[in-house]
């Protein structure tokens, strides 16, 4: 197939805005954290995004897509992007690897949910590389590199396993090595600046299209399908933590937003299988599974502090298992367990399964080797000053 | 005769001093962010070339007019509620207060 | 016609565009409010999308483009989005429907300057769905859905009518029923946040290629035209009210975006008529107009507080009639009155006049409605304290 | 050649990416000032848009694209659009203006840096009417319009002499003409908003992939490779930078955006002509030589405020010569200096210095003659009190 | 002799307040946003599980340094532009003051 | 006996301020952003409509509590450092101070 100039355009741009959404996730996260940590906040964002970018055209597009070893990883062919050319099928490979590489880069920026407010610069561009070597390269090759579970019949369309299972929980597993902030649980630690928050829900909306219907990799029905059902979720996600969230007090606007993301993240690897009315269904229970998740880890006094691990972990994991349930035929091809495809139900589970062991698992022993290394917290004197300072030497006011 | 009491403590106690005061019947209260530092000269940090200070962390400065009488009463409140035991922990003033008066009537309390 | 790859591509990052405008909307009032409502304030934006984007595939896409009924709304064949699919003529009828949900959730977001740090979170949800649902989905079956407008020949290329007269004096008529602010006259009541303002009103200008140029719904020199003269009438509106500002005192960055916006809402329902030369009258003009427009309700101390009835409501009006002033048929295939076309002059003041007063009526009823049942404000109390807190439980401050 | 819908989605959507940049460098700028002037600083960035809009389309355009006259500027053949239509090669004629347009907005915008926190508004206002003119028409004549640069053959693609060696050389110049802000050198001017720099940073990496892409004017497989270098250069730019700061003392967030930033503009003359290995290459350099430049500045004391001459002047002196160093025939059909082109080095050599001369010497004079006839600078008392209040009357807070 | 005079009051009041001093000739101050309450103890709105207590409302603080036989007159003239009559209305302190020095040139008060 | 310094200064001037009087020996200062107007009604900028007044200007203020014997030196060493010579430079405050109590530990200077 030669190049298509309509499918180039679109992927092209749905790139750029899937770009979009990784300082989208930076200013989310940096209107959570308190006044003192918000510039490094949002700067760990853009690291990871940058850090992605190279290993990415140095070696990670090839170790996820590369010619399969074993199931389990790509080969070295890519490397340098050897052979990644403007020719391609339907769009350039080059532009292909573009759309894969702002995944990648994103994913990473997540996983920093689980260190907010407490990690080192340094550590964490040493364990943002390995991490993003280490577990997300495999986890995008098993999907989409022709991995096992590609093989297996497994679906994630646009990555509920690879982008929010993986960072979720490796949000958590590295919560869990670094400990938790000083004060937690004792002190309030209230969000510095909601409308920052909001601003970057927006974005992550926005480009979630870009994410989702981008992963038709054409501009053709099926894109707008995705489309729509992304919408869709997200609303009803919205919805659904806003009214939860009302039930117990009062209707608060990042109820509402987590809720879209939750929404956005469930019909993520599903918006290539599922129709809109099931999109109503995936997305208010995501809602509600995540605000329950979220309640979860504050009684357990997880410190897993921007919820990365409830939203991206748990919405994920029923993205996946959701995917398995309300898919289609007339949409995907495939049909789920609502239409009598018990099969592919336990695919779905398995595939998640797997990847969320992984994930947990991997993550902790680089969280842990890093940690013994290099250290991955701050001191407590600068944790007590606040990362703008101590790590970035900046503020936001005097 | 009252008291003005202004007390910079971390902004993390700041929800229990404000219990601990509301509680023992001392809700009224001005509150404001600032920065600032103690006598250790702020806080010294590791940077490449040699240790690098700090200067001005985030507060929060209470500001209450209380009668005389109570004003240790409240200092205590505020220095119980607000003590983690760590560097930082803040400081608590009292000045002396000619008089308040309230806006919405003609009270005045000297 | 099968569906194209360019066009497709073109319509589907148009409708990521739109969406953004919501959120956009959002941030422009929010930074015009004061602090205590800026969450409220950017909140009923997302809330107003959420809930439009549900009732619209359930329910409203079908009153807006099923069968047509008397001229008036449409059928319920579309409902759940039955029947409408990843096929269809150029582009998906899913993308289509998808395009369409946009405008109707901005819609929504626009009107809720009208009830600015006063209007409960609750009676928000019902009136908003009411509103949509009776004013905005006849609206749009009227021009676009084969009603009576479409009928007539009256021209609305993007949305002039259904979208700017419709919210603007929406929003009027809701301010009246739900009364002023306290202290609205006596009190100063100063944005809070001009950045955030000019943040909102960025994403606007940019969203709106989408809402004008994505209208089209090809990419085409159209399209090319409808960009074209969208950003022209957007300079010229800017320039307008500021140099007008500055006639009365100093050129304000406030007049400078609100101009921006009263060109791109006067340009709309032309966007596909007129040559960029005409823009820039239509532009200028709509400047001049809205700034007197917003003098106007000052002096009659009116409190629709962030000012859509001024700019959306007259600069709708304007761009309605001006349709059928500047219209040429060498761009969008009519003539209006500068080339001899009466006719098509009178049919666009015939069309707008029916839209304001549509808008106008039932809206203040559907207001004065749920103000009678529900109640639409909030307690003076839960104003005093801002709806950030008495609202959402939440608050941009210690 | 007919239109093509996929190239014309294409840039259309480009086109709205790169009008968001002006903004982003509005916002860019804005968090980079005092407190009292942030308003300002976004103001003049929409005002460098509103006004070059409607210049372009009145003359400017013609001025660039009309026919030659003597290598030097164009011809009035499209004054007021005469003859530019919905027609055209690929992409309808409109929209190849269009997309030129928002280049020449986004340039005056970013020579805003060198009167940063101290220009009458008005004066600017004239002052752009005339760089726009006299400066930026004749430079994209000469690389675009089939001036003299493009007859020698310079390769230019995206506007690294054209936007960037013109707007940081203009920037400087307009500087030393209106000389240093009142306390530079002994009074800290501490940026005020941090976080707001980096919302305008994201937005500019963000729109960066429409101007450099988007320069292919088509969607295939050169845009996309077009894509890949800028996302690369601009990774390596930022963790160059970042490394240089953490050498000196810490890791600066503001260091890591101008790194990117200063990594986009030098890959911008070479997007269409170089690989992604040689993007690293690139962004590297440009991080560190941009940052030296910036300490230059700094020892200098030259207050152009905003480093408009560090990161665009010298990055895109950098990106012009690079192009000639790193070209390569498999990209775009031409080969550099490590391919043993000396000629195309000697080429870009030229081209870039004779951009610089001219940028900067009739910067100066344009900037010299508005101020002794206007007056470029606000009195001491307006810039004490801040341009906020005395330019627009407004102000962030109390 | 001088008193700092501190005011707390509405910033919807803030204008007025500031029109009314400078006409009676009292234009110097020191403006700064804060958050406070009364003695009201907060203001209760009703929630699903019943009554709610906001804490810190926005509020304006003024701070005038005046020479001491003046402070009665500008208690007055807050007091009476600040005024609305409903809750929230704010507070007006008077504290003694033993210096203000004019930092551009050697002036002193005491 | 201790006093309590308010000092408000131009922002640009902070950073000498604050290093003159670190150098000097006195580290411990609360500092908030404000806005001020001094006794020359705000200053007059011209507009098209004749002369505007621009009331508020950005301020940093200082809050220092020291011991009486030295609030002279602390006095000078702000003014020092906070001179520009020009219209804005800013006031400095003595209040006398009841009392200054540490949270962490029961230290308390009177
Ligand atoms: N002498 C003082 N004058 C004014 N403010 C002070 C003084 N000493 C301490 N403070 C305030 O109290 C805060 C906490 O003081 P301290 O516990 O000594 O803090 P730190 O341990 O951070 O130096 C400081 O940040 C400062 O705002
Ligand atoms: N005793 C006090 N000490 C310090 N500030 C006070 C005191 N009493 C009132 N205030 C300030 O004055 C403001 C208004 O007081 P009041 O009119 O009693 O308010 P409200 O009606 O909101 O309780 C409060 O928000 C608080 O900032
Ligand atoms: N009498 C006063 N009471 C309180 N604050 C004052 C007083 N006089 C001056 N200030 C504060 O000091 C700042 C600078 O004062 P001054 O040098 O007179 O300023 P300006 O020249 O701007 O009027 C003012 O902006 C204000 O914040």
């Amino acid at each position: 197939m030669p190049i298509d100039s309509g499918d180039t355009a679109f992927v092209l741009i749905c790139t750029a805005m899937v770009m979009l959404m990784t300082p989208g996730v930076g200013l989310f996260y940096g209107g959570l954290v308190r006044r003192k940590n918000i510039i490094a906040m949002i700067s760990l964002a853009f690291i990871a995004f940058s850090v992605v970018s190279l290993q990415w055209i140095l070696c990670g597009y090839s170790f996820a897509f590369g010619t399969d070893i074993g199931g389990f990883i790509g080969g070295l062919d890519y490397l340098g992007l050897a052979g990644v050319g403007m020719d391609g099928d339907g769009i350039p490979d080059l532009l292909f690897m573009a759309f894969q590489l702002v995944f990648a880069g994103l994913t990473l920026a997540i996983v920093t949910s689980g260190a907010a407010e407490r990690m080192k610069v340094s550590s964490f561009i040493v364990f943002g590389l390995l991490w993003t070597t280490l577990v997300y390269d495999p986890l995008a090759h098993w999907a989409w590199g022709g991995g096992w579970a590609a093989s297996l019949g497994a679906l994630d369309f646009a990555g509920g396993t690879v982008v929010h299972i993986s960072s979720g929980f490796g949000a958590l597993a590295l919560a869990l090595v670094i400990g938790r902030r000083v004060g937690f649980g004792t002190y309030t630690m209230e969000p510095n600046n909601i409308p920052l928050t909001l601003i970057g829900g927006a974005l992550l909306w926005f480009g979630w299209f870009g994410f989702n219907a981008g992963s038709a990799l054409a501009a053709n029905g099926l894109a707008a399908n995705a489309f729509v059902v992304t919408n869709t979720s997200a609303a009803a996600g919205a919805i659904a933590w806003l009214v939860a969230s009302w039930y117990r007090g009062k209707p608060s606007s990042l109820g509402m937003i987590s809720g879209a993301i939750a929404g956005l993240v469930a019909i993520t690897p599903a918006a290539g299988f599922v129709d809109p009315l099931s999109a109503i269904a995936i997305g208010a229970i995501a809602g509600l599974l995540c605000y329950g998740a979220m309640l979860f880890r504050l009684r357990r006094g997880l410190d897993e502090s921007l919820d990365a691990w409830a939203i991206h972990g748990m919405g994920g994991l029923w993205g996946a298992i959701a995917t398995g349930i309300f898919a289609v035929a007339a949409v995907g091809g495939v049909d789920g367990l609502l239409y009598g495809n018990v099969h592919q139900f336990l695919i779905q589970v398995v595939d998640a399964c797997a990847a969320l062991v992984y994930a947990f698992c991997v993550t902790y022993a680089l969280a842990w080797i890093v940690d013994r290394t290099l250290g991955l917290r701050v001191s407590e004197e600068e944790e007590y000053v606040g990362l703008d300072i101590s790590q970035h030497g900046e503020s936001t006011r005097v | 005769m009252m008291k003005m009491i202004i007390a910079v403590i971390r902004p993390e106690k700041f929800e229990q001093v404000e219990k601990a005061l509301t509680e023992k019947g001392f809700p009224a209260m001005t509150v404001s962010e600032v920065r600032g530092r103690g006598e250790q000269k702020g806080i010294a940090l590791r940077s490449r070339g040699g240790p690098v200070t700090v200067d001005l962390i985030p507060k929060i400065r209470i500001e209450m007019a209380v009668p005389a009488t109570f004003a240790e009463t409240v200092v205590q409140i505020i220095r119980e509620a607000a003590r983690t035991g760590k560097i930082g922990d803040g400081k608590v003033f009292v000045l002396p207060l000619d008089m308040a008066a309230k806006v919405r009537t003609e009270e005045v309390s000297i």
